[in-house]
């Protein structure tokens, strides 16, 4: 890999991160709870993004893998969330 | 870069008192997760802090990527304390609720029949 | 550098500048609901292109990011569904509001947000 | 080894009367025992003859060698004296004791803990060991305790047991320390070569702790003043035990000791002085209570203070002047005591009462007896030529060699003069005058509710009108009687000799003294005067003496002050688990901070390089994780807490992905994950006005001082795991680790790409296969917990009923369980991400050694897919489409497959957990078959049924709370 | 057989997934994963009586493989509208909640969640809430676009039956 | 010497919960199955003991990895003697279970957590890995919160809760040991971490992780400061796991010190001693006057346990090795009594209605109950230590140990709070067995088996007159201790 694509990997990278500071932001300054459960589902989505770079980063093709775990599972999270705020009671 | 690293690891640790000295048993048992998630940062600084590739080697046992691997055994540890500490930390949860059924509170200071 | 690195990198960019968006609507759109429309759609799109950008860029992902590609696009939209009907139900209102057909379900929870 | 068989007799016998008990009568029993006694009587006298010829006797027999602990017999003058007191008046108390109870079984339990007794006593004076001394020495306060208490169901009869044990036995525990502390001066704990060790003992360093501990020891075995009063108190015992303990023998045991360790420890000033004023003082105090006392057993247990004071006394007085006296004061103390005990024990089992008050007169009842109580009164009074006499004689003669001699002589000739009030009180108030017998105050006809009961129950025969004692009754205080009369005429052929046995020095001794000396004035000058106080007591009774603090009060003063001390630690068990937490924490801080910890870091190698993009990337995400965990905490309402912390969480993952760890990694993000749905769930099932109620609690009612304390606590304790850690990273590049060979080894002897896997699976494996154990019953025991199964054939009933049937408990709600936010949209998500979620995990499963993800991460990735489940369709309908889902049985399967898996390689003589590559297998797509899938497989079972557990158990809609 | 038929169908699309995430695009991994997903479905697999036949099966593959490049369209013009919106300066919205129904005959819930599904994915529109299987509230950011809605919809689950076989 | 015996102290055990957490419909079968793993453990234990004194220490590598890079599993002297005990008393306490009438024991669950409990005991005590150590501890630590939890006593949730925010204080402690030795060492194994702290080195952290390791095992005893969980923790646990919490279970920390000063770090082991002398004394009082004071009958015996694991700290820090011997005699003989008094106070509270052993309430019930109230005495007694008991034994090698470590004012205490013992725990027989009921206080005509109890009085009896194999072992391994090569040879080899 020639270095400038080196540095777009690595530019992408610190660009992924700093998007993950208005999401903390927003989970902080929010008027309700579902605005802060949309926030952190767009801070996991950016992670995944993240992990897919950081494959490139590390030259690991099967970090990708953990990307696919985090994206399907972080959605379990969202889900029981919504489902707590709709229901109050879950069960 | 470790510096930084391991002062992080010791305000987490200190948040995770904070939290766990919080009368909301709730909060107090965040502080417990909080304090194991900063356990797992102790050990890997411990241990594991200067790789650059992950702990693999390839179909000829060279480490993959040809970097410096980071400890694997640490991270095996790691591993370990992480499943422990969830189990711990469901049936501290399962406690919690117990308690809120029980003593219909889920306030330390008022759980506190056990006295003398 | 390749022609397969350009497009590669030139994939990545697409896909982060819609991440870029979908964050910037997160900060700008006035209510949850709009802003649903922002994250969710603006980051599997930009979640594609950064896919696309590596495996493009580095053999041995492309599988994988088919794979989580895929998965994204059938689970994001539930996602966004699940978090949209929470905030409906535990009575968020729409600041900007052209229509409503949606009856107010009977037993609202009389505290916005759950403790 | 006949000494042994000798000394093991009296516990025989002990062991065969509860048996016994149920053929015999009571006095064919209490005959038997007391045949036993004699006959040891008997052969103890046997040894005098060869002990005069060969010296002392030893044998031994080794019990714990190494603690210098062994069963070693001593047999000289001393002992020999001792011993057959014990055996002579035991005789005789047997005998007596099986009249004096009329029930078979009381008799034999009785009989029981008095033959242990006996032969306890035995053992004490006859042990050659300092060790089995202290044994058999702990033995007598043991049984003393159990025999006082005999009546369980009187509370005094409790509290005099209890306070007699406290006081002897902790005497007992300073005669242990004392002793010991003997053996290690002395070097032995045999008592032959302690006895020939007299300079080393004097002259080591802790000579003084020694004497004061055993003194300590003896004077409270021998209720010297300030420890008598237990005596007075232990009178509940019924009256054999206490004629033959609390005067005959028991109570002289600190005696035997003071004059057994005389030779060793004795005639120096502080034991002169020690035993002098102590010995005096209580000399005179029981003789001055002994005649305000109205319980007869009470005036004989305080006379008996008062002689136990002055034989310490006579062993206290310097060259050893006064042990011949000490010697014959035993004897006859023994014998007019005894008889004098025994006698008050008839009359109030014939009266039903021992009050002097109430009696009167008994001559023309009981002649006998009131000839005997003469004959043992006169004896204790001094009046010649009875053996008493002599002993008083003795007793003043030898005080006159005391330093200050003249303030000792003048003490003991008052005591003197208040026991001869004591004898004429006893003979005349209760034998002559009018026969009266008031019977106002009788305590009820015996309790026979509880006939079984071993040691609660009330002993005694109490009858509530005048029966004859028959006359075995008569026979021991009669033959004590005899006696007194008898040895005074026997000085010459058998007490001298003994006497000089066992001083081994010539002594004289006289029935008649050849002049009219100073203690011949002084003995009938006594007399006199005792006469004048008895003719005046109805006078001094009348008088009101100022109250001073009695024994009981300050035992009871010095156990509540103890009792205080108590309550006052127990006051720090508040119950408040912040305390506790702030005070383990503190006491941790301060271990450190003295361990010399600022000196672990060494700052020269600290450093701080951003490389790359990577770095930037760690600090950020190291920025984001203790920003989200600072928002978890500034969070009140818990639902953001816990979305913090997921955020938190999800940081964490991303540096261990950083690091790189990919497989931490992986773990962290599903187990955060986990975590977090937990967390949300187990906020669904606690009440929300509870969680609002503390939240408003920790809003308002937290004092700031209390949160500036918890501030500075998480600071230093924040402070100190920082150096740790810091000393961590800045300590390495010195070091190797056995990692190394984990990354050379893993492939070629694990079969693995993924070094962790490797270690995970093979080289670690037994952590593994615990770790998955504590997962899997963490998760059983949240099941159980939250819906408490019922077991077995229940179990199976409930099963076959309605979930609306639910046991016994009924306080249990039962709620709709189909969630709101069941859209068919999130159905649609939990129908396919379960099925996808079983194939991700099967590709982490058989694809465990080449990437991240192995056993556990594919348990939790199916677990969150049946976790969705439960989100989406809610318990029942759950349940009903995943009849596959059993949780309990999931976990043990897993479980014994890992175990059993393991264990496979041992039938083949290889180590358990052996891994196996069957390589000679060629699978497609590279797949590998090794015994470790077997493990990974396991695993997998187990995680998913724990999850699937705790998620079946926060979902089960049972809200039982039965207790 | 038809049971039979929607577990190999399955399986075969579970097989071509396996492939991916294990990085393997071969015929003998498809093989691999073809059998798992078989085994998935047989154990792990609700007991619902999803058949599918044989016959039918090309149509439906067709159909799948319309709808998904349709989808992949869809998705990128939602994208490009939504970014246009977020990204003015005056934010041009007219949000609101419209009501539609899901029109569906057999009420079956799959289709209902499909086209729910296929909502989302499409400009500016998002599933808020359902009536059973009988109508959805969709949010939009431009109620104009939902005047065709009902249209919309009727094409939707013509292409989703096709897919499901159903039509 | 490899000895797969090792294996059956733990494993085969834990095989047996798998099972028994499988056939759990069937509780009578259950039950016995659980009570067979521990007789297995039992057995396994004592013939390792046997080996030890026939041919040295006895190791097992776990899965065929040579040491220090696998796990080992190490049965020298010290770890047999406490693992016989343990097992012992643990086996017994599944015996009790067995004829309990506690409504938690009839949960599926109970009797595999019990036995678990138990694996994780002997796994601590057997295992030759500091992280291992930590896995067991935590296996021991999840099944005994949940059998406190469960507990009929509706405090049980209470204590457990406090117990598991205080544990997990001790496992966090321990985690920053492990790891401290991990960046210091490079290693696990005990063995080769003292192979390298022999060589006198102390490179940065070592003595700090020895301070945070102390902690860890101090708070496991319930040793003053850390011992605010222990009181609550085990007085509201079901009898059965009671016995065993208060006996054995708390002795790990007591072993873990051991090792840790004898093997490990033996330069810095003046200094921990100092530190225990002083915390152990605090504990005879604190422990002794708690249980003179405290209003429950079980109560007294967990603060009874506080004090009595003081006397064990105290002699543990006197140093010499008589001292030594009398700690582990002490441990040894206290464990077979604690556990027996619990047992027979518990027979007697599951004789109350309530199930209580409140003083209030408890008073006179065991009026009647004759082999209960000669056991209980016996126990009394032996706690006390009146001879010919075991107790004695303990108290005579204790203070033997003292004089040798000339530790005089420790040992006056000691002295002094052993007549403390000798007050309550008289008055609690007086009151048991002696006192007539309180006004309204019946008692339920049958209660819990007592088969296991009175065996444990036999062993006490026993191991009083038959007192000196005890001795002449426990000497011998602190002859062992001596010599910490033998145990890093046996491990590492050379
Ligand atoms: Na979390
Ligand atoms: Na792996």
């Amino acid at each position: 890999m020639s270095e400038i694509v080196n540095a777009g990997i690595q530019l992408a990278l610190i660009i992924l991160v700093v998007l993950l500071v208005p999401c903390v932001w927003r989970v902080v300054v929010a008027h309700s709870a579902a605005e802060r459960l949309q926030a952190v589902d767009l801070l996991t989505t950016l992670l995944v993004g993240i992990v897919v770079v950081l494959a490139l980063v590390e030259g690991v093709a099967f970090v990708v893998d953990i990307g696919i775990a985090l994206a399907a599972f972080s959605f379990i999270g969202t889900l029981a969330i919504a489902r707590y705020l709709s229901d109050g009671r879950l069960f | 870069m470790n510096i930084l690293f391991a002062i992080a690891t010791g305000i987490m640790f200190g948040l995770g008192v904070y939290q766990l000295l919080r009368r909301d048993l709730i909060k107090a048992s965040f502080g417990f997760y909080i304090l194991f998630t900063a356990i797992n940062l102790f050990l890997l600084a411990a241990g594991a802090f200067e790789g650059t590739v992950p702990a693999y080697v390839d179909a000829q046992n060279e480490v993959i990527s040809g970097g410096t691997p980071s400890d694997p055994l640490v991270q095996a540890l790691i591993l370990t304390a992480i499943v422990i500490s969830f189990g711990t930390y469901a049936l501290l949860l399962s406690f919690i609720v117990l308690a809120s059924r029980r003593f219909k509170t889920v306030d330390s200071d008022e759980i506190d029949d056990l006295i003398g | 550098m390749t022609v397969g690195e350009l497009l590669g990198l030139a994939a990545l960019f697409f896909g982060v500048a819609f991440c870029v968006i979908g964050v910037i609507g997160m900060v700008r759109l006035p209510d949850v609901y709009t802003r649903l429309h922002a994250s969710g759609k603006v980051s599997t799109l930009g979640l594609w292109g950064i896919l696309l950008g590596a495996s493009l860029l580095m053999e041995g992902i492309a599988p994988r990011a088919i794979a989580l590609a895929v998965f994204l696009i059938l689970v994001q939209p539930i996602a966004s569904h699940a978090i949209a009907a929470a905030a409906r139900r535990s009575g968020v209102p729409m600041v900007l509001n052209f229509r409503d057909d949606m009856p107010t379900p009977e037993q609202l929870p009389t505290e916005t947000e759950q403790v | 080894m006949e000494i042994a068989l000798v000394n093991a007799v009296p516990f025989a016998l002990a062991a065969c009367a509860m048996p016994l008990s149920r053929w015999l009568t009571a006095r064919a029993l209490g005959s038997l025992m007391a045949g036993g006694m004699a006959l040891l009587f008997v052969i103890l006298v046997g040894y005098l003859p060869t002990v005069s010829a060969q010296g002392a006797l030893e044998m031994l027999i080794a019990w714990v060698p190494s603690l210098n602990l062994n069963l070693t017999f001593y047999i000289d003058g001393l002992a020999l004296i001792f011993a057959l007191t014990v055996t002579g008046i035991g005789a005789l108390v047997m005998l007596y004791a099986g009249y004096y109870f009329e029930d078979a079984a009381q008799a034999g339990r009785f009989l029981m803990l008095m033959m242990a007794f006996s032969g306890a006593m035995l053992g004490l004076v006859l042990a050659g060991n300092l060790l089995s001394l202290f044994i058999m020495w702990e033995l007598t306060s043991i049984i003393s305790f159990l025999l006082i208490g005999f009546k369980g169901k009187d509370k005094a009869a409790r509290v005099g047991a209890t306070m007699a044990l406290i006081i002897t036995g902790g005497g007992g525990l300073a005669l242990l320390a004392g002793l010991m502390l003997v053996g290690a001066a002395a070097g032995s704990y045999e008592m032959a070569a302690i006895l020939n060790s007299g300079d080393l003992l004097r002259e080591h360093p802790a000579f003084l702790a020694i004497a004061l501990l055993l003194m300590l020891g003896a004077f409270t075995k021998s209720a010297q003043f300030p420890f008598h009063f237990w005596l007075p108190n232990a009178m509940s015992a019924p009256t054999p035990a206490s004629a033959f303990l609390h005067s005959a023998t028991m109570v002289k045991a600190g005696v035997y000791l003071l004059l057994r360790f005389y030779p060793v420890l004795g005639d120096n000033d502080l034991w002169t002085g020690l035993l002098l004023t102590v010995g005096l003082l209580t000399m005179f105090i029981g003789a001055f209570w002994a005649i305000r006392q109205n319980d007869l057993k009470g005036c004989l247990a305080f006379s008996t203070v008062s002689w136990l004071g002055a034989l310490v006394a006579l062993i206290g007085l310097p060259n050893g002047y006064g042990l011949m006296a000490a010697l014959v004061g035993i004897i006859a103390h023994a014998m007019y005591k005894g008889a004098l005990f025994l006698i008050v024990g008839t009359v109030d089992h014939s009266t039903g009462t021992r009050n002097l008050d109430e009696l009167s007169g008994l001559r023309a009842k009981m002649p006998g007896f009131a000839v005997a109580t003469a004959v043992a009164s006169l004896s204790m009074a001094g009046v010649p030529p009875l053996f008493g006499f002599v002993a008083k004689e003795v007793l003043l003669k030898a005080m006159d060699k005391a330093p200050s001699a003249g303030i000792v002589l003048f003490v003991v000739t008052a005591a003197a003069a208040l026991t001869v009030t004591m004898a004429l009180i006893l003979f005349w108030d209760v034998f002559m005058g009018k026969y009266r017998v008031a019977v106002a105050n009788h305590q009820p006809a015996k309790d026979v509710s509880d006939p079984h009961h071993p040691l609660g129950d009330d002993a005694y025969a109490a009858a509530p009108h005048h029966h004859d004692a028959p006359f075995p009754m008569l026979l021991a205080p009669a033959v004590l009687g005899v006696g007194s009369v008898l040895f005074s005429f026997l000085i010459d052929p058998v007490i001298k000799p003994l006497i000089q046995l066992t001083l081994g020095t010539p002594i004289s001794l006289y029935l008649i003294p050849p002049q009219i000396d100073l203690a011949f004035q002084l003995s009938m000058s006594a007399l006199a005067i005792g006469f004048v106080i008895f003719i005046t007591r109805s006078w001094w009774r009348a008088l009101n003496l100022p109250k001073l603090p009695t024994g009981p009060e300050v035992y009871r003063a010095v156990l509540g002050s103890i009792d205080a001390a108590g309550d006052l630690l127990l006051k720090t068990q508040n119950g408040k688990i912040r305390h506790y937490l702030i005070v383990m924490l503190i006491a941790v801080v301060l271990f450190v901070v003295f361990s010399n910890v600022a000196n672990v870091v060494d700052w020269s190698r600290a450093r701080i390089e951003i490389k790359s993009a990577a770095d930037v990337l760690k600090i950020m995400l190291l920025l984001l994780s203790l920003g989200a965990t600072w928002a978890s905490i500034a969070f009140h309402k818990h639902i953001l807490a816990a979305l913090a912390l997921g955020m938190a969480g999800y940081s964490i993952g991303g540096l261990f992905l950083l690091e790189p760890a990919p497989d931490v990694a992986l773990v962290q993000f599903l187990v955060e994950t986990l975590a977090t749905v937990l967390i949300i769930l187990i906020l669904a099932k606690t009440s929300t006005r509870e969680r609002e109620k503390v939240i408003q609690q920790a809003q308002r009612g937290t004092p700031r001082h209390s949160n500036i304390r918890d501030v500075i606590i998480a600071t230093v304790v924040g402070g100190i795991v920082t150096l740790f850690a810091v000393a961590a990273v800045v300590n390495r590049p010195s070091r190797q680790t056995v990692a190394e060979w984990h990354m050379e080894n893993s492939l070629p002897k694990a079969g693995v790409n993924d070094v962790v896997a490797g270690i995970i699976t093979d080289f670690r494996g037994m952590d593994t296969m615990i770790e998955i154990t504590v997962f899997g019953l963490a998760a059983i025991s949240v099941y159980t917990l939250l819906t408490r199964p019922p077991a077995g054939k229940v179990w199976r009933r409930l099963q076959q009923h309605t979930a609306m049937q639910v046991g016994e408990e009924s306080s249990e709600v039962r709620a709709d369980t189909t969630p709101r936010l069941s859209t068919p949209l999130t159905r649609f998500a939990a129908t396919i991400v379960l099925p996808f979620s079983f194939l991700l995990a099967m590709a982490q499963l058989l694809y465990a050694g080449v990437g991240p993800g192995d056993g556990f991460t594919a348990g939790v990735v199916t677990g969150l897919g049946v976790a969705l489940w439960f989100v989406a369709f809610g318990y029942d309908e759950t349940k009903k489409r995943l009849p596959w889902l059993r949780s309990g049985r999931l976990i043990g399967a897993g479980l014994v497959l890992a175990f059993v898996n393991a264990a496979v390689p041992l039938f083949f003589g290889r180590e358990f957990a052996a891994i196996t590559i069957f390589k000679e297998l060629t699978l497609p797509a590279s797949l590998k078959l090794a015994s470790t899938t077997f493990f990974e497989i396991g695993i997998f079972l187990a995680v998913l049924g724990g999850i699937s557990a705790m998620m079946e158990a926060i979902a089960h809609p049972k809200e039982v709370e039965s207790l | 057989m038809g049971r039979l038929t929607y577990i190999l169908a399955v399986s075969a699309l579970f097989g071509i997934t396996w492939m991916l995430i294990t990085a393997r695009l071969t015929l003998e991994s498809f093989g691999v994963g073809f059998l798992i997903s078989a085994l998935i479905i047989l154990l792990v697999g609700t007991r619902d009586t999803a058949t599918m036949q044989p016959a039918r099966l090309p149509r439906q593959a067709i159909s799948l493989i319309l709808y998904t490049l349709k989808s992949f369209v869809d998705i990128t013009v939602a994208s490009f509208d939504v970014a246009r919106r977020v990204l003015h300066p005056k934010l041009p919205l007219k949000p609101g909640i419209v009501a539609i129904p899901t029109q569906d005959a057999q009420q079956s819930e799959t289709i209902a969640a499909l086209s729910a599904h296929a909502i989302t994915i499409t400009p500016g529109q998002l599933a808020v809430d359902f009536d059973g299987a009988k109508t959805m509230y969709i949010h939009c950011l431009d109620i104009d676009s939902a005047q065709d809605s009902a249209q919309e919809q009727a094409k939707r689950l013509k292409a989703l039956r096709a897919i499901l076989g159903k039509d | 010497m490899i000895n797969p015996l090792l294996l059956g102290t733990i494993f085969v055990p834990l095989l047996c919960a798998a099972f028994g957490l499988l056939i759990g419909r069937f509780r009578t079968l259950q039950h016995l199955l659980i009570f067979g793993g521990g007789v297995v453990a039992w057995v396994c234990s004592v013939l390792l003991l046997i080996a030890n004194f026939e041919s040295g220490v006895q190791i097992y590598r776990v899965g065929g990895w040579e040491p220090p890079f696998g796990i080992v599993l190490v049965a020298d002297k010290l770890s047999s003697v406490f693992a016989v005990m343990a097992t012992t008393v643990v086996a017994a306490g599944l015996l009790y279970a067995l004829g309990c009438k506690d409504k938690c024991v009839t949960y599926p669950a109970f009797m595999p957590l019990f036995l678990c409990m138990g694996v994780g005991l002997n796994g601590a005590l057997y295992t030759g890995d500091i992280f291992t150590l930590f896995v067991f501890i935590e296996l021991m630590v999840i099944s005994s919160v949940f059998l406190v939890a469960i507990s009929d006593n509706r405090l049980g949730l209470e204590a457990a809760i406090k117990y598991l925010f205080i544990s997990a204080m001790g496992t966090l402690f321990l985690l920053i040991a492990i790891g401290s030795i991990y960046a210091t060492f490079g290693t696990l194994t005990i063995a080769d971490i003292a192979q390298k702290l022999a060589t006198g080195e102390r490179p940065l952290l070592a003595e700090a992780a020895a301070v945070m390791l102390m902690c860890a095992f101090l708070l496991k005893s319930a040793v003053f400061p850390f011992h605010f969980w222990q009181p609550d923790f085990h007085t509201t646990a079901p009898t059965p796991v009671h016995s065993v919490l208060s006996s054995v279970v708390v002795k790990v920390g007591i072993y873990g010190l051991i090792r840790m000063i004898t093997v490990m770090f033996t330069q810095e082991a003046a200094t921990i001693e100092n530190i225990l002398v002083i915390l152990g004394v605090i504990g005879i009082f604190f422990g002794s006057l708690g249980a003179l004071r405290t209003y429950d009958a079980k109560r007294m015996l967990a603060y009874s346990t506080f004090g009595q694991i003081g006397f064990i700290l105290v002699a543990i820090g006197w140093g010499t090795p008589a001292a030594l011997v009398g700690a582990l005699v002490y441990a040894v003989n206290h464990s077979f009594i604690k556990s027996a008094l619990l047992m027979l106070t518990g027979v007697v509270s599951s004789r109350t209605y309530g199930k209580t052993a409140t003083k209030r309430e408890i008073g006179g019930v065991g009026k009647g109950m004759v082999l209960t109230s000669i056991l209980y005495l016996l126990g009394g007694m032996a706690l006390a230590g009146i001879p010919p008991l075991n107790g004695f034994i303990s108290k005579v090698a204790l203070v033997q140990g003292g004089i040798d470590a000339q530790g005089w004012l420790a040992l006056g205490l000691a002295v002094a709070a052993g007549l403390i013992t000798l007050q309550y725990m008289i008055g609690t027989w007086s009151l048991l067995f002696q006192q007539a009921p309180d006004e309204g206080v019946k008692a339920k005509p049958t209660g819990d088996a007592q088969y296991a109890p009175a065996l444990l009085i036999g062993l006490c009896v026993l191991f009083g007159i038959y007192a000196a194999p005890l001795v002449e072992v426990v000497t011998r391994t602190v002859t062992d201790l001596g010599d910490p090569s033998l145990y890093i040879r046996a491990v590492l080899g050379g």
